[in-house]
């Protein structure tokens, strides 16, 4: 399992490096980028899995006592906090498409050229970018939507597996001494939850002063 | 998915996990707080170092690895190991490119 | 060959085990659900040898085209079609998962004395992800192909081409997955499943190499797969990671692709190197010549592999800096390769060497792969890699290295085992005559690919100056005598599962578990399980052995 | 057999007539790049039969009829320290060898000529500064440093002469230089050898080496009326770029005048210097490249100016400190000074380098 995992760290390691590479090359776009996110979105989501991790791992250690009500309890939980999770993703995803921030063809600079007409970047206090510079924030929305893509894509697998545990929980198939299984997709939703605490810094939080 | 057969019932209390829980919600805190500071480039090692306090902390209490085989913590610094040829040579290429050619 | 090893049962009284892994279970079902490593070893023998032979009847169209100057053959848009596709199923379809997938699934578990693979249901499941890969790649191929180089350069592949380029990429990612299980797996097994007795340092080199392959498979694979689901996002969303119009950098993709790519080369060839250590060794009747300096070379080619990607991109625009950096770390990856080679020498020394097959195909492989790794310096070289690269002297070096090497190994693997896979002996003399052709035919197919590389000639050229005729022909020519090596075991292999001589437990006097057993094997592999208490390739310790059971017997 | 004979004969006798290892020596860096080529053959081939002598020798010595019990032999430190220590040494001298032969080829000297060519889907284009455009083709002078700048409006490309050993990748949105000096007249194949596209393989041409004189007169015959310079002029003026940049007090660009190859300052603190990359980024990606002191006002040009009309800006802007319309139009062959040429002996440039920058760049 824990070699599973380290494939998927060089999986997300890869898009870090691209990542990495353009931040570093095109930082006011990136900036001006970040502006658009909503830190309490991010925030709140933040706080969301690192509870449904911490759920997770009680529900481990539940299913090690063998506490069955317990286990299912934690189980729900946690696929609850991702449900809520995703609707919060789901909700920043509208926003970006109705404003036109989804990288490709309808691609529109307006919040960049012109922030007076977004009440997000005059939060901000943006100021207007030159175009070319404005371009490049498509690069930081390609990546944004990338990252969290795979990110979430990485969510729903595991709450399909969570769903499977629910079900077989019940039926107390975890609280009779075979507990590896719970044990290994703690594993895997811990792992999902290091992502974020790396993305969440990294796309929210470019020099919000 | 078995690949440690000397699995033992990992009894740490959950005093740990809620421990741990509670430092990475203060870690989100300070990221946040962090960010809105002016460090210059400072801001994004002090975010990063953050994060991987917080990764660390899920990766080593969470997820056992402090009590896990020696495997298992081979591999994963076999793996981190990697990931920084990876990060580190394609970023000594992309930067080194603008210092010209000598 | 007047002296050989052999020593076969009585052929007279000799049978094949009544119950052995193949017997145990029949029907059709009992294959495509099983969870026993050998049967896994033999759908993927099968199934990559029909892909063998699809890669190799694109590369012999490629030869004819070449023919001529003029492409007269195909049109230029078919034959940049037709030399992708031979890349991507050569390479991703039967390179990659050859050895591991077919010998390694069958014999590592035996050689460290498992009774199976630590996870037999990820085990199948790798091979239905193979197939699955597999053939949606021949779907894309079939669908109107894909033309983009087995490379996927972006922009090219991102924009500029409207073939399959998603499908196959898919297909690539499928298989990648493929390779990672494979690769778990033989971590996972090598560290958990070994027989009582069986140290690191008793291991036989064939799982040495294997080890480290999988550590490659597994640590590069992801990279491989990220890059193409952003090639795949760039052309369906136009997300312009790797578009320079938007800011993009083309090049990144090329480091994330060979960041793969480049170890891939070693996931081809260690467990190659691996075989070719198991050959020589149990036909010069010694221990291999310095077994700790092979089987830590195996990992320090895994380690290095990993930091020299870059010198595939020296003239692409890289700086110059990291052409420095990069065009060092490849010198040190040379130097493992080149401590095997002179330990498989001598081994030799010493020795008592007899010359059946797969020896042969041994030394086939020292020699080609002397050239070819030789010639891999040339382009490691940063100096001489500018007049060198992307023309047919490349060409010429990775087939030395994959076809003269690589393949070598596997046919040797092949001739080796076969009597231990199906209980019965392959033809000696006419396998003799198809490793001489064999090696001829290359020779004379990718020797003047140097010369025709030195002169210039560019690679992935549907027509070219008529001054390269000459070579070309050659080449061409030789390709017809490779094809012709190529076939023959096929048609004598097939011909020996029913009337080969029965080859009985160990008919190669090998120290390896694996001969320890009958053959075939039972699907437990071992009747009793047994206790390494000896070092590899003690050969001492298999004489003693014998001597026992003539004891026992008496 | 009767049939097949003759042409086997013409093959041959085409062969040996034809027959070469490489490829001719055309230019200077040919020659040393040749040197180091041969030599790791040679260590190859040393290599190779010590290798084949080993494995026949001992093939021979121990088989079984002649050795028939082997003698179980651990290993030898000594001798495993012998195979990883030479070879290394071999592979290290090679590096050092190839990495200054490879600074060489992309270390363009100073006084050398230069030459645009643009790579797309399927020509070459090249440029020469007093406006000679020509397809598929390249005539260059001997005896003189020739510095090619390459892009691509499309995808990779790459830009061969075997002949010369050189060989450059043509990349999209960047520029690329190399250089070489021709030393024998003649007419050498350009491949174009990254695989690009369909007609990848039809994207060949010519390249034509002569004589100085030689090239005086076609430079002279295949003018096509004005020079680079000039058309960058024309461009200059219709995208009304002199709006900004000018020398009044109240512009609101730098005055372009003697910009190129000077130091600059930018908003962001970084130096640099101004050469054609620069230039070409500063007119594509303005904001990024403002020079201290002015505002961000620049539009950007992408999409809006052809790689060739780039070229022509900033080839304009390079000619901006002389009076670059009489020298052009005197002389587009004046460009040759016949002195200069040999000045600086190509080689030399890359051994005794200046102090570098890098220190300064990049915080």
């Amino acid at each position: 399992m824990w070699l599973f995992l380290l494939t998927e760290v060089m999986f997300f390691g890869g898009l870090f490096t691209v990542y990495m590479i353009y931040r570093n090359w095109y930082y006011p776009a990136f900036v001006a980028g970040s502006h658009q996110l909503s830190i309490p979105m991010g925030g709140l989501n933040s706080v969301l899995l690192i509870t449904s991790s911490f759920t997770m791992a009680l529900a481990v250690w539940f299913a090690e006592a063998r506490k069955k009500s317990a286990l299912v309890l934690c189980l729900i939980l946690t696929f609850v906090l991702g449900v809520v999770f995703l609707g919060i993703k789901g909700l920043e995803y509208k926003e970006k498409f109705e404003k036109h921030h989804f990288p490709g063809t309808h691609y529109s600079l307006q919040s960049f050229i012109n922030p007076a007409s977004d009440p997000v970047a005059v939060a901000a206090g943006d100021k207007a970018l030159p175009q070319d510079t404005a371009q490049r924030t498509e690069l930081f929305f390609s990546l944004y939507f990338a990252m969290t893509g795979m990110h979430a894509m990485h969510m729903i697998v595991g709450m399909g597996i969570l769903a499977f545990m629910i079900f077989r929980a019940r039926a107390g198939a975890y609280t009779a001494g075979h507990t590896q299984f719970v044990e290994y997709f703690g594993y895997y939703w811990h792992f999902v939850d290091i992502v974020w605490i790396f993305l969440f810094p990294l796309l929210y939080l470019i020099n919000r002063h | 998915m078995s690949e440690h057969s000397e699995h033992v019932q990992s009894t740490s209390s959950p005093l740990v996990y809620v421990a741990v829980y509670l430092a990475l919600l203060a870690g989100v805190g300070l990221t946040i707080a962090a960010s809105h500071l002016n460090l210059g480039v400072f801001n994004v090692i002090v975010v990063l170092a953050i994060a991987f306090t917080q990764a660390g902390l899920v990766v080593l209490y969470s997820m056992h690895l402090k009590r896990g085989s020696l495997l298992n913590k081979l591999s994963v610094g076999a793996c981190f190991f990697v990931l920084l040829i990876l990060v580190g040579m394609v970023l000594l290429d992309c930067v080194s490119r603008a210092w010209g050619s000598w | 060959m007047s002296s050989t090893i052999v020593s076969l049962p009585d052929q007279s009284t000799a049978r094949i085990p009544k119950d052995n892994y193949l017997t145990r279970e029949n029907g059709i079902l009992s294959w495509l659900l099983t969870r026993d490593h050998k049967r896994i070893g033999i759908l993927y023998l099968i199934s990559m040898t029909f892909f063998f032979f699809i890669g190799g009847a694109l590369a012999g169209l490629i030869r004819l085209e070449l023919l001529t100057p003029q492409s007269d053959l195909m049109a230029a848009d078919t034959y940049n079609k037709v030399f992708t596709m031979h890349g991507v199923i050569m390479i991703f379809f039967f390179l990659v998962p050859s050895v591991p997938g077919a010998l390694g699934n069958f014999f590592l578990p035996m050689m460290i004395g498992a009774k199976d693979l630590a996870l037999p249901k990820m085990n199948l499941a790798s091979w239905y992800l193979y197939m699955a890969g597999g053939l949606l790649a021949l779907w894309a191929m079939i669908t109107g192909g894909v033309d983009t180089g087995w490379t996927f350069t972006t922009p090219l592949s991102t924009h500029y081409v409207n073939t399959n380029v998603i499908t196959t990429g898919l297909a690539i990612f499928i298989a990648g997955f493929s390779s990672i299980f494979t690769g778990l797996n033989f971590i996972v097994t090598i560290h958990k499943m070994r027989a009582p007795g069986m140290t690191w340092f008793r291991m036989p080199l064939f799982v040495w190499a294997n080890y480290a392959a999988s550590i490659l498979m597994v640590l590069g694979t992801p990279v491989l797969a990220i890059a193409i689901v952003l090639v795949a996002l760039e052309r369906t969303f136009g997300i312009g990671v790797f578009d320079p119009t938007k800011g993009g950098d083309p090049l990144l993709f090329q480091h994330l692709f060979w960041f793969y790519s480049h170890p891939a080369v070693y996931i081809m060839i260690l467990p190659g190197m691996g075989v070719i250590s198991e050959v020589i060794s149990t036909f010069s009747r010694k221990r291999v010549f310095g077994y700790t300096a092979v089987a830590f070379s195996s990992v320090a080619i895994a380690v290095f592999g990993f930091f020299v990607w870059a010198h595939h991109m020296f003239i692409m625009g890289i700086s110059n800096y990291a052409v420095l950096v990069f065009s060092l770390l490849t010198m040190l990856v040379a130097v493992p390769s080149a401590i095997k080679i002179f330990n498989w020498a001598f081994t030799l020394y010493k020795g008592s060497i007899t010359f059946e097959t797969p020896m042969l195909y041994a030394f086939g492989f020292m020699g080609l792969f002397t050239i070819g790794g030789m010639t891999g310096v040339f382009l490691g070289v940063s100096g001489t890699d500018i007049h060198l690269t992307e023309t047919y002297f490349i060409v010429a070096h990775f087939h030395f290295v994959m076809v003269g090497g690589m393949l070598m190994a596997f046919l040797a693997g092949i001739h080796f085992w076969w009597p231990k896979m199906t209980g019965r002996m392959y033809p000696e003399k006419i396998s003799q005559l198809a490793a001489v052709v064999t090696f001829i035919g290359f020779n004379l197919t990718f020797f003047p690919q140097f010369i025709l590389g030195t002169l210039g000639m560019p690679r992935r050229y549907a027509s070219y100056p008529p001054e390269f005729q000459i070579l070309n022909v050659f080449s061409t020519a030789g390709a017809t005598i490779l094809g012709v090596g190529y076939l023959l075991p096929v048609l004598y292999l097939v011909w020996s599962l029913k009337y080969g001589k029965i080859a009985g437990n160990n008919p190669w006097q090998a120290t390896g578990l694996e001969w320890q057993t009958q053959s075939p094997p039972l699907t437990e592999n071992f009747a009793t399980p047994p206790i390494m208490d000896h070092e590899a390739y003690d050969y001492e310790w298999l004489e003693n052995q014998k001597e026992k059971e003539v004891a026992s017997v008496r | 057999m009767s049939q097949i004979s003759p042409v086997l004969w013409q093959f041959l006798v085409k062969w040996l007539t034809n027959f070469a290892l490489f490829p001719p020596e055309a230019s200077k860096i040919a020659p040393q790049m040749d040197a180091l080529y041969f030599f790791i053959v040679l260590v190859s081939l040393i290599g190779l039969t010590i290798v084949v002598l080993l494995v026949a020798s001992f093939s021979i010595l121990y088989n079984k009829e002649r050795h028939p019990n082997a003698v179980q032999i651990e290993g030898s430190t000594l001798l495993e320290a012998t195979w990883t220590i030479i070879p290394l040494g071999l592979f290290l001298v090679m590096f050092v060898w190839g990495a200054l032969i490879y600074f060489r080829v992309f270390t363009p000297p100073a006084n050398a000529m230069n030459i645009y060519v643009v790579g797309k889907q399927w020509m070459w284009k090249a440029e020469h500064e007093g406006g000679q455009h020509e397809i598929n083709s390249l005539h260059v002078p001997t005896g003189r440093a020739v510095q090619l700048t390459l892009i691509s409006q499309d995808v990779f490309h790459s830009f061969s002469v075997p002949a010369f050993r050189v060989k450059r990748e043509v990349i999209p949105g960047r520029y690329t230089t190399v250089w070489f000096e021709a030393t024998v007249p003649g007419t050498y194949h350009l491949f174009c050898s990254q695989y690009c596209g369909t007609s990848h393989s039809q994207m060949i041409g010519d390249v034509v080496v002569m004589s100085p004189e030689d090239f005086k007169k076609w430079l002279a015959s295949s003018t096509s009326g004005a020079s680079l310079a000039q058309d960058g002029e024309r461009l200059f003026a219709s995208l009304s770029c002199a709006a900004c940049h000018n020398t009044r007090q109240d512009a609101r660009g730098p005055s372009l005048a003697g910009v190129y190859g000077s130091k600059l300052t930018l908003a962001t603190g970084q130096a640099v210097t101004a050469d054609d990359a620069y230039l070409r980024e500063a007119i594509l990606n303005p904001s990024q490249h403002i020079t201290q002191g002015y505002a961000p006002i620049m539009p950007t040009y992408q999409g809006q100016v052809s790689e060739e009309g780039v070229i022509a800006l900033v080839e304009y802007i390079k000619h901006l400190d002389s009076d670059y319309r009489v020298q052009q139009t005197t002389t587009t062959t004046d460009l040759l000074p016949e002195s200069e040429g040999h000045a600086a002996p190509a080689g030399q440039q890359t051994v005794t380098q200046p102090p570098t920058t890098k220190g300064k760049v990049n915080p």
